[in-house]
C-alpha cells in the first residue's frame, strides 16, 4: 500500500524540481513553461492524494479546474511566447534585459 | 474471474481486425502518386532524424494553443456523462451553459481566423 | 468693579484702535481727542479706584474675567489682581501717559504721523496697564511683550531715520535677551508650582524654595534662585540695568513724549513692578536679593557718571533715568520694596516733567538737543525754567521735594540691609547722590544759563511753547515738588502695601526704619544732617563751578582725567563690546553655525547627505533589479524558504 | 460540502446577478465586436462601460442582511463585498475612460482590451466573494491570465512582450505556490471551504506545522498578487513595460482583488493562526515600505516610479492587515480604495499627457506643467500630495489609519519605520511637483483629451481631496463593511 507519505515526497520532489527549474533554466523560455506545468501537476498529485486518503472528493474537482486553468496558463504563455518572438527574434531568457532597475 | 475479460479480449480482436481491413482496403483503393513530401515520416513537415531543437514554424504554436484549450474541456464533459443520470436536467443546462461558452470562443477563433493556416 | 476695572483696560485700546485705523477718516482733532478721552477715562477711573481703596477701604481684587485657554491642566485667563500695588501703578501709569498725551498736541503738531503717534501712546498704556493689573503670569508676559512691541514702533517712529531705525533695533533685540530670562523664569514657575495665577504660584513660594535644580549628579541650584534670577533677567532688560541698559539712551531717537512715557512711566518701570510684585518669590533667595541689590547699585553710579559727559540734553536725562532705575533696583534687593515703588512714584513725576520741559526747550530751539548750542534760555522760557529747575531738584533729592523723601528714605534702607554686597551698594549710592547732582546742575547751567551760545537765527525765534506743553509741565511740576510731603508715611510706613508686597522679617530694613519715623518734618530735618543732602550741594556746587563760573576748569579736568573721560564718552565700551564683539561674534558663529552646521552638517550631511545615502543606496538597490527573469524567480523562492526557514526556527 | 439541492443553487444564482451580468456581458461584447469595423470601436469601449456600471448599481442592489453564502459553499456576499465590488466596478470604468484616447492615438483600441477587462474585473468579483479555495482560485486565475493577456496585448511592442513573459512565469510560479499552500491547507483541514478551514484552524490546528507551512505558500502568492518585497520583482518591468493604458489597468483594480484575496485566505480562512502570518506579513510590510520608497527614488521613468510608489504603499496595506485588528482591517480597506483612487489618477494624468509618438512616462515629461496647464498641474498636484500622505488629501488619512491600526496592536516600532519612510517616499512625489512648478517647459504640446476624459480626471483628482476633507463617509463604509 502507498502511504500519503510517500505521494507529499513524490510531489514535493516534482514541485522542488519545477521550481528549481523556474529560475536555474537561463535559456529557453519554453522551458518555463514547461516546469510550470509540472509545478501544477505536483499539485495535482497532493490534491489527488489528500482527496484518497481524506476519503472527500472536492479535492479531485479542483484538480479538473486545476487541469483546465493550467491549459489555458500554457495557452496564453505560448501566446505571449508567439509575440515575443516576433519582436525579439529570440526566446532565452537571458535575452529579456531590456527593463530593469 | 477470468471470464469478466472475454469482452476486452472480444473488444481486442475487433479492433485488430478492423485496423487491418482499413489498411487493406486503403491499401488497395486508394491511388497512389508518392512524392517527397508523401515519403517522408509523419508527413508534416518534420524531419523525422534531425536534432529536435529546430525551431517550428510558430503557426504550429497557435493550432497548440488552441488545441490545448479546446482538449481539456473533454475532461469537464467526462464526468458530466457518466453521471447525467443523477445530474439530470440540471446537469444538461448547467453542460448547455459551458457549451454555449466554448462557442462563443469558437466562434471569436473563427472569425479573428486563428483557425486558418495562411 | 470688574466693569470699572475692564474699563479701565479696555478705554486705551479701544481709542487706540480707533485713533490707528480710523486716524485718517477721524482725522487729526478727533485722533487726539478720542485718545485723550480714553486715557483721561482710565486716569479718573484709576484714581476712583484708588480713592476706593485707600479711603474707603475696599478690599483688593482678584479674580479672572475671561478664561483663554486650559491646557493639560493649566489655565490661562484674563484677570485682574487689583490691590494697592496696582492701583497706585495705575494711577502714576495713566496720569503720565494723560499728561504726555496733552503735551504730544504742541509736540508734534507739524508731523505727518500725528494719528498714528496716538493710537502707539494709547495702545502703549493699554499694554502697560495689562501688565501692572494682571493677575497671573500669562498675562503679565502678554503685557510685557506688548510693552515691547509698541516700544519698538514708537522708537522707531521716525523710520525714515537709519538711526530710529537702529535704536528701535536695538531695544527690540536687547528686550529679547531679557524676555528669553523671563520667558525661563516663568516656565520655571510654572513647572514647580503648576500654575500661572499669582496668587497659586505664591502659595507654592516655601515649595519651590525647597526644590533644586539638578544640574549634574553632583551640582544642583536652589529653583527658588534660579527662577528669580531668570526673572529678574526679564526685569533688566525692560528696567535697562548693566548690561542690559544698552537700549535706553539710544531709545532717545524717538520723539519726547515717548522718551517721557518709557523712561518715567511706562516701560523701564515694569521690571521694578514686576520684582515688586514677586516679593513673595524673591523674599525666598537670597541669592536673587544680592544680586539684583549689586546690579542695581552698579548701574545706579556708573550709569550716572555717563551723564556728566554727555552733551545730548535728551541723552544727559536718559543716563538720570538708567541711574533712577539703579536706585530702584538696589531698592529691590534691600527688599525696600516700598521705597523702590515710591521712588518709582516720584520719579515718574519728575522725570517725565524733566523730559517734557527738555522737550519745550527743543522745541524752542527747533529740534537742537546739543546743550553746547543752548545756555541764557532763561529769559525766553520763563514757564519751562522754572518746571525745569523743579525737576531737576526733585532729581537730586534737594530737601523737600519729592525726589528728596523718596531718595533719601531708599539710601537709609539699603544702608540698613545685610545680605551681602549691601556695602558696596550704600557707597555707590550715596556716591550716586554727588554725581546725580553734578550732571543734573550740569545740564541745568547749560542750557539756561550762562552765555547764549545758539545760532544767531534761533535766537530771533526763540519764545515760550504753547500752553498744551506747558500745562503738562506745570501739573507735573506740582506733585514732584510736594508730594513726598503725605505720600511718605503711608507708602513707606504705613502698610500700605500689605498683603500686595511680602517681606521676610528679617529682611524687613523699612520696618526697622519705621520706628524712628516721626513725621515727614522729622525726617527732614534729620536727613539734612545726612550725607547724601551734602554730597547732592556739593555736586551743585561744583556744577555751578566748572560749568558756568570757570568752564575752563572743566576742560581742564577732561584733560587731566583724560583716560577716565575716554572711558565715559565711550560708555564703559558696552556699545562697542556689543556690537564688535557680541554682535559680530554672534554673526560670525552664526555664520559659522550657517556654513558650517547648516550647509555642512543639516544641509550636508544631514538632508543632502541623508538625501544622497538614500540615493545612493536607491541605486544600489535598483540595481538588484537586474531585469533577469531568473533573478526575479529567486528572489521569490528566496522569499519562500526564508519563511519556511523560519518557521522551522521557530518550532 | 453541504448535500447539493439544486433549489438552493439556483435562488444562490441572484445573488451572483452582478458576476453573471458580468460575465453574458462580456461574452456579448465580444462577439459584437467581431462585427463592428475599427472606426466604431469606441462603441465597444462605450458598451463595456455600459456593462460595468448596470454591474455596480447590481451589486449595490443586492440584498443581504448579514454574510450569506451560497453556490454550494463556494460563494459569499457580504457588507465588504458589496463595496469592494462597487468601489472595483467603479474604478475599472474610469480606467476604461482613460484608455480610449490613448489607445486611439496608438492604433491600438481594439475590443479586446475592453473584454478582457471585463473578464478581469469578473475575475476580482469572484475572488471578492470567493468562499471556498476553488473560487479563490478561480477568481485569481481568471483576473492574472487576462492580465497577462493585456500586458502583451501591443503587438508590436517587444517591451510590452516583455514585460509580459516576465509577469506571466512569475505568476504562475506564485499560483504554483499559492496551489502548493491550498493543497497543503486541504490536506491538513480536510476541506476546501474557508468556513470549515476557519473552524478547523480554531479547533486547535493553528499550530500545526504542516498548516503553518501551507500559509507560507499563501502568503508568496498575497505577496505576489499585492507586490510586495521580495515577491514585487514583476511591478517594476510590467509598470514600465505596459502600454500605459493597461498600467493603469494592473496599477489599479487588481490591488483590491489582492485585498480581497488577503482577507478572504487569511481572515476569513485562517484568522485563528493570526499570530503566524501576522508576524509573515510584518517583514513582507517593512521590506515593501524600505525597497519600494527608497528605490523610487533613483527612478527617472514616472511609471516605474509609480510602480516603486505601488510597493511602498501595499507596505503600509499590510501594516492594517497584519494588525490583525478591525481596525487594521477597516484601515487596510480604507487605505486600499483610496489608493486605487488616486492611482487611477495619476497614470490617468499620463495618460491625459501623452499623445501620438509621445508617452509622456518621464518624469521630466511633467516639467513646467503648471505653465502649460495650471488645472491639470493642480491636479496632478493633489495626486502626488495625496500619495505623499499630506492633510488634507485623503492619502494623509490613510497612513494615519494604518498607523493607528499597529499602534492600536502596541508596534511602535513599526509605526516609526511606516513615518520614517512616509519621509522618504515624500521626496519623490514632490520632486515631481516641484518640476511641475518650478521647471521650465521642455514640451509645448497643447493638452488635449476628450472632454469626457478631462472631466472624469478632473472629477476623481477632486474626489481626492474633497475625500481628504471629509472622509468621514469612505470611513463609514469600511466600518460598516469589516465590524
Amino acid at each position: 500500500m502507498i502511504t500519503l507519505t510517500e505521494v507529499l515526497t513524490l510531489s514535493g520532489l516534482l514541485f522542488s524540481i519545477a521550481v528549481a527549474g523556474v529560475f536555474l533554466n537561463r535559456k529557453n523560455v519554453i522551458l518555463l513553461l514547461m516546469c510550470i506545468e509540472l509545478m501544477l501537476l505536483a499539485v495535482n498529485f497532493n490534491f489527488v492524494a489528500f482527496s484518497r486518503f481524506l476519503g472527500d472528493i472536492n479535492g479531485q474537482i479542483f484538480v479538473f479546474f486545476i487541469l483546465t486553468v493550467a491549459a489555458a496558463e500554457a495557452a496564453i504563455g505560448l501566446a505571449i511566447l508567439v509575440v515575443l518572438f516576433r519582436e525579439r527574434r529570440s526566446i532565452d531568457v537571458e535575452d529579456l534585459d531590456s527593463l530593469q532597475g | 474471474m477470468l471470464d469478466q475479460y472475454l469482452p476486452i479480449l472480444i473488444f481486442m480482436g475487433l479492433a485488430a481486425v478492423l485496423g487491418l481491413a482499413l489498411f487493406t482496403i486503403g491499401w488497395f483503393a486508394g491511388p497512389r502518386r508518392p512524392d517527397a513530401q508523401k515519403l517522408s515520416p509523419y508527413e508534416c513537415g518534420f524531419e523525422a532524424f534531425e536534432d529536435a531543437r529546430m525551431r517550428f514554424d510558430v503557426r504550429y504554436y497557435l493550432v497548440a494553443i488552441i488545441f490545448v484549450v479546446f482538449d481539456l474541456e473533454i475532461a469537464f464533459f467526462f464526468p458530466w456523462a457518466v453521471s447525467l443520470r443523477e445530474t439530470g436536467t440540471f446537469g444538461l443546462l448547467a453542460m448547455l451553459v459551458f457549451a454555449l461558452l466554448l462557442v462563443v470562443a469558437l466562434v471569436y477563433d473563427y472569425r479573428k481566423g486563428a483557425l486558418e493556416w495562411d | 468693579m470688574e466693569s470699572i476695572y475692564l474699563t479701565i483696560v479696555l478705554a486705551p485700546l479701544v481709542a487706540a484702535i480707533l485713533a490707528g485705523i480710523g486716524g485718517r477718516a477721524i482725522g487729526r482733532v478727533g485722533a487726539q481727542s478720542v485718545t485723550i478721552l480714553g486715557v483721561a477715562t482710565s486716569f479718573a477711573l484709576s484714581a476712583l479706584v484708588l480713592k476706593r481703596m485707600v479711603f474707603d477701604g475696599a478690599p483688593s481684587f482678584d479674580g479672572s474675567v475671561y478664561t483663554w485657554l486650559v491646557s493639560d491642566g493649566v489655565t490661562m485667563q484674563v484677570g485682574f489682581l487689583i490691590d494697592h500695588l496696582s492701583a497706585l501703578m495705575m494711577v502714576v501709569v495713566t496720569f503720565v501717559s494723560l499728561m504726555v498725551h496733552i503735551y504730544t498736541i504742541g509736540y508734534m503738531r507739524d508731523d505727518p504721523g500725528y494719528q498714528r503717534f496716538f493710537s502707539y501712546i494709547s495702545l502703549f498704556t493699554f499694554s502697560m496697564l495689562m501688565l501692572v493689573m494682571a493677575n497671573n503670569f500669562m498675562q503679565l508676559f502678554f503685557g510685557w511683550e506688548a510693552v515691547g512691541v509698541v516700544s519698538y514702533l514708537l522708537i522707531g517712529f521716525w523710520y525714515t531715520r537709519p538711526t530710529a531705525n537702529f535704536a528701535s533695533m536695538k531695544a527690540f533685540l536687547v528686550n529679547r535677551v531679557g524676555d528669553f530670562g523671563f520667558v525661563l523664569g516663568i516656565a520655571a514657575v510654572l513647572y514647580y508650582s503648576g500654575s500661572l495665577d499669582y496668587s497659586t504660584v505664591f502659595a507654592h513660594a516655601q515649595a519651590i524654595a525647597a526644590a533644586r535644580l539638578q544640574i549634574t549628579p553632583t551640582i544642583s541650584w536652589s529653583a527658588i534662585s534660579f527662577t528669580c534670577i531668570c526673572l529678574f533677567i526679564g526685569a533688566m532688560g525692560k528696567s535697562a540695568q548693566m548690561p542690559l541698559h544698552v537700549w535706553l539712551p539710544d531709545s532717545m531717537e524717538g520723539p519726547t513724549p515717548i522718551s517721557a512715557l518709557i523712561h518715567a512711566a511706562t516701560m523701564v518701570t515694569a521690571g521694578i513692578f514686576m520684582v515688586a510684585r514677586m516679593s513673595p518669590l524673591f523674599e525666598l533667595s537670597n541669592t536673587a536679593l544680592s544680586t539684583v541689590l549689586v546690579i542695581g547699585a552698579t548701574t545706579a553710579f556708573f550709569m550716572g557718571l555717563l551723564g556728566v559727559v554727555a552733551n545730548d540734553i535728551k541723552r544727559v536725562i536718559a543716563y538720570s533715568t538708567l541711574s533712577q532705575l539703579g536706585y530702584m533696583t538696589a531698592a529691590l534687593g534691600a527688599s525696600a520694596y516700598a521705597s523702590a515703588i515710591f521712588h518709582l512714584m516720584t520719579h515718574a513725576f519728575f522725570k517725565a516733567l524733566l523730559f517734557l520741559a527738555a522737550g519745550s526747550v527743543i522745541i524752542a530751539m527747533h529740534h537742537e538737543q546739543d546743550m553746547r548750542k543752548m545756555g541764557g534760555l532763561r529769559k525766553y522760557l520763563p514757564i519751562t525754567y522754572w518746571t525745569f529747575l523743579i525737576g531737576s531738584l526733585a532729581l537730586i533729592g534737594f530737601p523737600g521735594t519729592a525726589g528728596f523723601f523718596s531718595k533719601d528714605a531708599l539710601i537709609d534702607a539699603v544702608g540698613r540691609s545685610h545680605l551681602p554686597g549691601a556695602g558696596y551698594a550704600t557707597v555707590c549710592l550715596t556716591a550716586g547722590a554727588f554725581v546725580t547732582a553734578l550732571y543734573t546742575f550740569r545740564m541745568f547751567f547749560m542750557t539756561f544759563h550762562g552765555e547764549e551760545r545758539m545760532d544767531h537765527h534761533t535766537r530771533e525765534h526763540l519764545h515760550e511753547s504753547p500752553w498744551v506743553v506747558t500745562l503738562p509741565l506745570v501739573l507735573l511740576a506740582i506733585p514732584s515738588a510736594v508730594v513726598g510731603w503725605f505720600t511718605i508715611r503711608p507708602l513707606l510706613f504705613g502698610g500700605f502695601f500689605a498683603g500686595a508686597i511680602q517681606v521676610a522679617p528679617t529682611h524687613d530694613v523699612l520696618g526697622a526704619m519705621a520706628s524712628e519715623f516721626h513725621g515727614p518734618g522729622a525726617f527732614l530735618l534729620g536727613a539734612i544732617a545726612g550725607l547724601p543732602v551734602w554730597l547732592a550741594v556739593a555736586g551743585v556746587a561744583c556744577a555751578w563751578l566748572f560749568f558756568l563760573k570757570r568752564p575752563q576748569l572743566a576742560d581742564a579736568a577732561e584733560r587731566r582725567f583724560h583716560g577716565l573721560y575716554r572711558i565715559l564718552v565711550a560708555k564703559y565700551g558696552f556699545d562697542w563690546f556689543n556690537e564688535n564683539v557680541l554682535a559680530a561674534g554672534a554673526r560670525r558663529l552664526g555664520g559659522g553655525l550657517w556654513r558650517f552646521g547648516d550647509q555642512d552638517l543639516i544641509d550636508g550631511v544631514m538632508v543632502d547627505g541623508s538625501a544622497r545615502t538614500v540615493g545612493w543606496f536607491s541605486s544600489v538597490l535598483r540595481t538588484v533589479q537586474s531585469g533577469y527573469l531568473y533573478h526575479y524567480a529567486f528572489a521569490m523562492i528566496l522569499g519562500l524558504a526564508s519563511l519556511l526557514m523560519w518557521l522551522l526556527w521557530r518550532t | 460540502m453541504n448535500a447539493f439541492s439544486v433549489a438552493a443553487f439556483n435562488s444562490g444564482l441572484t445573488l451572483a446577478t452582478p458576476e453573471i451580468f458580468l460575465g453574458l456581458a462580456g461574452c456579448g461584447i465580444l462577439l459584437l465586436d467581431l462585427l463592428i469595423g475599427d472606426e466604431r470601436r469606441h462603441w465597444t469601449a462605450a458598451l463595456s462601460i455600459a456593462a460595468l456600471l448596470i454591474t455596480a448599481v447590481l451589486a449595490a442592489g443586492v440584498e443581504v442582511s448579514g454574510p450569506v453564502t451560497a453556490l454550494g459553499g463556494m460563494f459569499l456576499v457580504d457588507a465588504m463585498s458589496q463595496a469592494l465590488k462597487v468601489v472595483a466596478l467603479v474604478i475599472v470604468a474610469v480606467v476604461f475612460v482613460y484608455s480610449i484616447e490613448y489607445m486611439r492615438h496608438r492604433g491600438i483600441l481594439k475590443g479586446e482590451y475592453f473584454v478582457l477587462g471585463l473578464f478581469a474585473t469578473l475575475g476580482i468579483l469572484v475572488l471578492i466573494s470567493a468562499a471556498s479555495l476553488v473560487t479563490v482560485y478561480l477568481g485569481l486565475e481568471l483576473l492574472s491570465l487576462c492580465l497577462y493577456a493585456m500586458v502583451a496585448f501591443d503587438r508590436d511592442s517587444g517591451r510590452a512582450a516583455e514585460s509580459a513573459i516576465k509577469f506571466f512565469v512569475l505568476g504562475s510560479l506564485a499560483s504554483g505556490t499559492l496551489l502548493y499552500g491550498m493543497s497543503i491547507i486541504y490536506g491538513v483541514t480536510g476541506s476546501l471551504e474557508l468556513g470549515t478551514i476557519a473552524a478547523a484552524v480554531q479547533g486547535g490546528l493553528a499550530t500545526n506545522i504542516g498548516l503553518l507551512f501551507g500559509i507560507a505558500f499563501l502568503i508568496v502568492a498575497i505577496g505576489f498578487k499585492f507586490g510586495a518585497v521580495p515577491f514585487h520583482m514583476w511591478i517594476p518591468d510590467v509598470y514600465e513595460g505596459s502600454p500605459t493604458c493597461v498600467t493603469l489597468f494592473v496599477g489599479s483594480a487588481p490591488k483590491i482583488a489582492a485585498f480581497a484575496l488577503a482577507m478572504r485566505l487569511l481572515v476569513d480562512g485562517l484568522g485563528g493562526a493570526h499570530v503566524d502570518w501576522g508576524q509573515m506579513l510584518v517583514v513582507l510590510s517593512v521590506l515593501s515600505m524600505a525597497v519600494g520608497n527608497v528605490v523610487a527614488i533613483a527612478q527617472t521613468n514616472l511609471k516605474r516610479m509609480l510602480g516603486y510608489s505601488t510597493i511602498s504603499h501595499v507596505g503600509y496595506i499590510l501594516l492594517g492587515i497584519l494588525a490583525g485588528t478591525s481596525q487594521g482591517y477597516q484601515s487596510a480597506m480604507f487605505y486600499t480604495i483610496t489608493y486605487v483612487i488616486v492611482a487611477a489618477g495619476s497614470f490617468g494624468m499620463i495618460l491625459l499627457l501623452s499623445r501620438h509618438g509621445f508617452e509622456a512616462d518621464r518624469i521630466e515629461d511633467f516639467k513646467g506643467l503648471n505653465a502649460r496647464s495650471p488645472w491639470f498641474a493642480g491636479m496632478m498636484a493633489i495626486f502626488m500630495f495625496s500619495l505623499a500622505g499630506l492633510p488634507p488629501f485623503i492619502g494623509f488619512w490613510a497612513k494615519l489609519g494604518v498607523i493607528q491600526a499597529v499602534l492600536g496592536i502596541n508596534a511602535v516600532w513599526l509605526a516609526v519605520v511606516a513615518v520614517l519612510f512616509s519621509v522618504v517616499g515624500a521626496f519623490y512625489y514632490l520632486r515631481v511637483v516641484k518640476m511641475m512648478y518650478f521647471d521650465e517647459p521642455v514640451d509645448a504640446a497643447r493638452i488635449d483629451g476628450s472632454p469626457l476624459m478631462r472631466a472624469v480626471l478632473s472629477a476623481n483628482a477632486l474626489l481626492v481631496l474633497l475625500l481628504g476633507i471629509a472622509p468621514g463617509a469612505l470611513l463609514v463604509v469600511c466600518a460598516h463593511a469589516l465590524p
